[in-house]
């Protein structure tokens, strides 16, 4: 954590600005200019994972609050996104060889032959755009609701999180005729009629995707600056303290927990737009503590490093696997190890530790020595 | 893996590959083609600027290397790179060589989806030999057919699906099931089935075009259950199958789950060989009954187009040339064969096509015959299908089957089957 | 016991009656009655495993009771959240000083002002004059007003027994529970600390568990003695360092 | 008749299914022994607890592999031999594992579950690379696939026996050694107060050492076992993860007879529904009770109520 002076409260000027705005041109101008649409399309699919990353910072970085469920909600906004254009692609026309025509083929395979009722809603965008936000953090708000309340915590509410995920993908392989099943949802292809497969729907979907990253990070950084953010980071160490300073500690969480939720919930659903297909193997254990990992890698303390984070360690896991296939789960595992017990704070901590420090050295030497104030800034020589 | 699959273009154990090459000339499929290269000009056969140059062409493999397909899908691998090296040996594709690319699908669908695209997209192979699992597929689908690529997908798998971007080299529901009934019912006299599955959508349309072709003859289905995939607990169904006392099992269950099953089979007391009930399973192949262990499967009865034990010349042929290249411990299962029939199969439409495109290549495709396959002669399908026997295997003591049925016609594919759906 | 007949009537700011809790068969507090008038400075002594912190923990919400009652002015706590007690205005320190460690002095404090301590509110909560006046006001009176920068990590252990009860004092609570805050502190701490809490007597009621008799002396106005979870003794200083049970207790048999 | 069955028939079906359930509960106590004694006494969550059962598999394999090739005669009773080397293969291992990783990270419990993750990942690529990507096939003496007929639908599976006697031996085992031993004292001494075992000479860091290596080899003794009914292959340790975890939890950390009564609750809710309803369905039904009586109840069956 910066430091800061009392009389100047901490806002999201200042350093953050400068993270913001070198982010921020980094995946508008760098990545489009610098990579082609197939490379660009996979960077957009590495930045779906950073919603998660960036909700796992407020929640388990600040909040001390680890979830092992974050696929749950990823799936689930995912989904929501995936059943509409699902919807969409099984127009009449479409599916004239289906017993059934009009309705999603996986139902049809399973002598589904009328659209389930919950299904309906998602014929319609700006409801499949509601559902998309308010069924995971629905969601996230009873189980939270359930284990915050009840004052559940550390180790217990991880593995809690990841018995639901488990649970909803038995649940969803298991009642294919209504969600896929195990393929999941496939051969999405059109949004309000524009073709979501060409490459200048990529492009666009490429930069939708990353207007949205950079809102909820604003709205992150909000979050971090205002006093929720410390009251986070105060429940995270003395829990206790913060009951007894007349907060309802559960509330608080409920809420970050939520809001986690729903970033995680953006990003499947631009997951499912620029990807074309959602399937249940992103709901499960596997995927929410790969999640996590892009988070300890970047950082769990710095929302930029948990982007930085996601966008390395997908890129690194596409290299590696083209080059090295069996070399991945080493290098995956070596990580995961070496960030959790060398580096806990991940690149944030490296860069803060070991870059800043020589940045106002670098600075001077830039300037003409008769302007160099404030030495105390700099370390001792 | 003490033979792993090479990870790059041409990285070939070269004794073996030598052993390998030794068994070809028995193949005679020596055919013109090296008499064809010269008079096709890159240009000419390369029109839509594909990874093809005057010497060699790149085809792309997609399996998964590392999670839990790893297990099924490795002996794909082994079967396409065989494939591809003893084409090379003979000559080539139109004068030219084969190289590959291998990516790995990870077990992960979306993962198949990314790297199908970085293959054709990037890469721009001529041809993709790959994906396993239905899921795969579907998820790779759309990429093969908005990219215009080319797939050859070994799995016998559940029908409902007849891309034009897509060889399917495996049999679909109703060449693998409707004979396989046919035969227990009148060899075996079978009166009652229990159908059993992994809870996912091949066992789930298998066991409803089963059912159906069952209940067409006037026969009972007494139970129908699916367990989720990776599920080790077999007791409930197995106490249910003893109460229900049918004259078959009818078991489509996959992966790890097989070794659970037939292991709390044997153990509850049920003797396959004693017939009583009789297992009849379209999911198991030799590959499987490595990790389940022969003395566990033995006397169960498998319907599929190959098995290792098959006696003709080009069978002999392929199993000592895949044991000279992959090493002598290795057995060879249905898919296996059906992963090899790949790359000869789309060697076969480029030569009829006299070109590379995917077009040309794809109008060549039906009526493609192949006498030299491991199964016997198999033939391209308008639909995209092949045309292949059913044959019924014994499952023995050391893990292999006896052929004990063999279909005297070619099965006709038949993915959207009138009736059972 | 006698002593609730002859103050029976009276409104007491806290009533403590026929207090009860059990771990598992063990009672820790058996039938426990005492009352607190306002203004008051009550210190609770007694022997290791008498109690008294546990009397705190259920005063405040962080242990419930198995039964009896606990009403502060009236309203019953017992059946009230943590966060309800602190809003009704009894604030507690704990035994090791329980302060956030990442944060600076000025925003430990600051988290502990009475503003914005809902979900929303906090979302809203800005840092305006009035915030940065009582934080350096009460930063003064604890002795930090040159640390109001510095993490909290890094303040002696004295410093932070202060941080600990001036981000009570902020809280401006009617009923200061205080559990031990002299505990492990330097000779030239404990001075400063006891000048600290008199100030703070002057405007709030006190409980204080104490072992230090000379600061006890000093401070109570009454005393109470526990003895495995009852009241062994109670009045003032004087009366119960005569009272024979006492001595008994103390200096065994 | 009861639904679709004879009362003949419905009393068997009780019977088997209690007997299915049975089984399924000393698999689980199995599995959960070596977790529950980790998490328990140590507070560390051993995501890797699933490799280290298959350790135990892929030992009992090899086992079985040499004394075929080299000594045939004794293959009725290798299962034994094999048991004992999967237990001292788990245990080196796990005692590595603590010595190079755990020790460092007995203060932050949230990360020993992150790096034993990362650590599941390289033990099963080892085994990917060590042992091939496909599932090894463990062959059993005859004498342990047999069953015993008792009436003509029920039959007695004797490797479910098996199971059964080898937990029960395993379960008095460790509470012997827990509520017996000086050792056990000494854990529990460092278990409830660590500062305070190391003041009085207990070597606490040798404790936890061995109690880890002790979970750890309880669950290679747990993957031995489950040869017998389940498969081996480099990825078949996460099959088992998520019920191990929520028996621990469902118990009561630090509750042996809560692990047990957990096990035994789980177990037969699963086994009667499977009866009942789809697989799926059943196992969604069990872990959805379970999760929701965790909410109800989050510190599980068997806790002691404790002064904070």
């Amino acid at each position: 954590m910066s430091s800061t002076t009392s009389a100047a409260p901490r806002t999201f000027f200042g350093k953050d600005a400068i993270a913001f705005i070198v982010l921020a041109a980094l995946i508008l101008v760098v990545f489009p200019v610098a990579l082609d649409i197939f490379r660009l399309n996979l960077v957009g699919k590495y930045l779906t994972y950073a919603f998660v990353a960036v909700g796992l910072v407020l929640c388990w970085g600040f909040g001390g609050i680890l979830s092992l469920g974050q696929g749950i909600f990823f799936g689930l906004g995912g989904y929501c996104m995936a059943m509409f254009l699902k919807l969409e692609a099984s127009s009449p026309e479409n599916t004239a060889i289906q017993s059934t025509p009009g309705i999603p083929d996986f139902m049809d395979w399973n002598q589904v032959t009328e659209l389930p009722w919950w299904w309906v809603p998602f014929n319609s965008f700006p409801l499949a755009l509601i559902a998309i936000l308010l069924v995971p953090t629905a969601f996230a708000y009873v189980i939270g609701a359930a284990m915050f309340k009840r004052r559940v915590g550390g180790v217990y509410f991880a593995i809690i999180t990841q018995a639901v995920a488990a649970i909803l993908t038995i649940l969803i392989v298991g009642q294919q005729g209504y969600t896929g099943g195990i393929n999941g949802m496939t051969d999405l292809r059109t949004l309000l009629g524009w073709d979501i497969r060409t490459d200048s729907a990529k492009l666009i979907l490429y930069f939708v995707n990353a207007v949205l990253l950079l809102g909820v990070i604003l709205i992150a950084l909000f979050v971090k600056s205002s006093k929720f953010g410390r009251l986070l980071i105060a429940m995270r160490d003395k829990e206790d303290r913060v009951r007894f300073s007349g907060y309802d500690v559960a509330n608080f969480k409920i809420f970050v927990f939520c809001l986690a939720a729903a970033f995680s919930a953006i990003g499947g659903a631009m997951f499912a737009l620029q990807v074309g297909f959602m399937s249940p193997s992103f709901v499960g254990i596997v995927p929410s503590i790969e999640m996590v990992i892009f988070c300890a890698v970047g950082g769990r303390l710095s929302i930029f490093g948990a982007v930085y984070g996601a966008l390395l360690v997908n890129y690194a896991k596409t290299t590696f696997s083209e080059s090295f296939p069996e070399l991945w789960l080493f290098a995956m595992g070596g990580l995961f190890i070496a960030v959790v017990m060398a580096f806990p704070n991940g690149l944030a901590g490296i860069w803060k530790s070991h870059v800043e420090p020589l940045l106002p050295r670098l600075m001077k030497r830039l300037r003409p020595p008769a302007i160099v104030s404030a030495p105390t800034k700099a370390p001792a020589e | 893996m003490t033979d792993a699959p090479a990870n790059g273009p041409y990285t070939l154990n070269r004794r073996k590959l030598l052993a390998a090459m030794a068994t070809i000339p028995a193949l005679g499929m020596l055919g013109g083609s090296r008499a064809f290269a010269q008079d096709t000009s890159t240009a000419a056969v390369n029109t839509t600027g594909l990874a093809v140059t005057d010497t060699d062409v790149t085809v792309g493999i997609l399996h998964s290397v590392t999670g839990t397909m790893a297990i099924s899908e490795t002996g794909s691998v082994q079967a396409e790179i065989l494939a591809i090296e003893q084409i090379n040996a003979a000559g080539g594709v139109l004068g030219r060589q084969i190289k590959y690319i291998q990516e790995d699908g990870a077990s992960d669908w979306p993962t198949f989806a990314e790297k199908a695209k970085k293959l054709l997209v990037q890469d721009k192979v001529a041809s993709v030999m790959g994906c396993w699992t239905s899921a795969s597929r579907k998820a790779v689908l759309p990429v093969f057919e908005q990219y215009n690529g080319m797939l050859y997908y070994p799995t016998f798998y559940e029908g409902l699906e007849e891309s034009p971007n897509v060889i399917y080299t495996g049999q679909e529901a109703t060449q693998q099931i409707l004979a396989g009934i046919d035969w227990v019912v009148d060899t075996k006299g079978a009166k009652s089935f229990y159908l059993l599955g992994s809870d996912y959508i091949w066992p789930r349309t298998s066991n409803k075009i089963a059912r159906k072709h069952i209940e067409m003859k006037g026969l009972k289905v007494v139970g129908e259950e699916y367990y989720p995939l990776e599920h080790t607990q077999f007791n409930s169904v197995i106490n249910k199958i003893k109460l229900t006392k049918p004259d078959v099992i009818y078991a489509i269950v996959v992966g790890g789950s097989n070794v659970a099953f037939y292991k709390q089979l044997k153990a509850a007391g049920i003797d396959l060989t004693k017939e009583a009930p009789l297992l009849l399973t379209i999911s198991v192949t030799e590959d499987e009954i490595l990790g389940i262990g022969g003395e566990n499967m033995v006397g169960a009865y498998a319907a599929m187009k190959y098995f290792q034990s098959i006696e003709n010349d080009n069978n002999k042929a392929f199993v000592d040339a895949f044991k000279a290249r992959w090493g002598d411990g290795i057995v060879i299962g249905d898919v296996t064969q059906a992963a090899y029939l790949g790359p000869w199969l789309w060697k076969a439409a480029v030569e009829k096509a006299g070109s590379f495109d995917v077009d040309k290549v794809r109008e060549a495709s039906p009526g493609i015959e192949l006498a030299t396959a491991p199964e016997g002669y198999v033939k391209v399908h308008d639909n995209h299908h092949l045309w292949s026997k059913l044959r019924i295997g014994h499952a023995r003591l050391d893990g292999q089957y006896d052929v004990v049925y063999e279909t005297a016609d070619l099965m006709e594919p038949d993915p959207f089957p009138e009736g059972y759906q | 016991m006698t002593f609730d007949t002859e103050t029976a009537p009276k409104d007491f700011l806290l009533a403590v009656e026929g207090l009860t809790v059990s771990f598992d068969g063990f009672k820790a507090v058996n039938d426990l009655s005492f009352y607190v008038d306002e203004n008051e400075i009550r210190v609770i002594i007694g022997p290791n495993g008498a109690g008294k912190t546990t009397v705190l923990d259920l005063i405040c919400g962080r242990t419930r009771a198995t039964s009896g009652s606990i009403r502060f002015r009236g309203k019953e706590l017992t059946t009230m959240k943590e966060h309800q007690i602190v809003h009704a205005g009894v604030g507690r320190k704990f035994q090791n000083p329980s302060i956030y460690e990442d944060l600076t002095v000025f925003e430990n404090l600051e988290l502990s002002f009475p503003r914005g301590k809902t979900v929303w509110g906090s979302l809203a909560f800005r840092r305006d004059r009035e915030v940065i006046d009582r934080v350096e006001e009460i930063a003064e009176m604890i002795f930090l007003k040159d640390h109001l920068d510095t993490e909290a990590a890094i303040l002696s252990h004295g410093q932070k027994q202060w941080l600990e009860i001036g981000m009570l004092l902020i809280q401006k609570p009617d009923l200061l529970m205080l559990d031990e805050p002299v505990a492990g502190m330097s000779v030239a701490e404990r001075v400063k600390t006891a000048e600290l809490l008199n100030t703070i007597i002057k405007q709030h009621s006190v409980i204080v568990i104490e072992h230090d008799m000379k600061f006890v002396e000093d401070i109570a106005h009454r005393v109470t003695v526990l003895h495995q979870g009852k009241v062994l003794s109670e009045g003032s200083m004087d009366h119960v360092q005569h009272d024979p049970k006492v001595v008994e207790v103390y200096l065994g048999h | 008749m009861i639904g679709d069955y004879t009362y003949d028939q419905f009393f068997s079906i009780l019977a088997m299914q209690g007997f299915a359930g049975l089984v399924l509960f000393s698999v689980f106590v199995l599995m959960a022994l070596g977790l529950a004694i980790i998490f328990g006494q140590m507070g560390v969550i051993n995501m890797a607890h699933g490799e280290f059962m298959i350790l135990g598999a892929y030992v009992t394999w090899g086992t079985g592999l040499f004394v075929t090739n080299f000594a045939p005669a004794l293959f009725p009773i290798y299962f034994f031999v094999a048991m004992a080397l999967a237990f001292c293969a788990s245990f080196t291992l796990g005692v590595f594992v603590e010595w190079a990783m755990i020790r460092h990270l007995y203060k932050r419990p949230l990360d020993t579950l992150l790096a034993t993750w990362g650590l599941s990942l390289i033990l099963q690529q080892t085994y990917r690379s060590v042992f091939g990507a496909r599932e090894v096939g463990v062959t059993l003496p005859d004498w342990m696939m047999g069953s015993l007929p008792l009436t003509d639908i029920i039959e007695v599976p004797i490797n479910g026996l098996f199971v059964m006697a080898l937990t029960t031996l395993i379960a008095i085992a460790v509470a012997l050694l827990m509520y017996k031993s000086r050792w056990g004292k000494q854990v529990r001494a460092v278990t409830q107060n660590r500062i305070m075992a190391g003041a009085v000479g207990i070597n606490t860091k040798m404790v936890d050492r061995m109690t880890f290596g002790l979970g750890c080899g309880i669950a290679g003794v747990a993957g031995s076992a489950f040869t017998m009914i389940g498969s081996t292959g480099p990825t078949a340790g996460q099959l088992y993860i998520v019920d191990t975890f929520l028996v621990v939890v469902f118990g009561g950390a630090g509750s042996l007879i809560g692990t047990i009564a957990s096990a035994f609750a789980i177990s037969q809710a699963q086994s009667t529904m499977e009866f009942f309803l789809s697989g799926s369905m059943a196992k969604v039904l069990t872990l959805l009770t379970v999760v929701g009586i965790l909410m109800l109840r989050p510190q599980g069956l068997f806790t002691l109520k404790i002064r904070r």
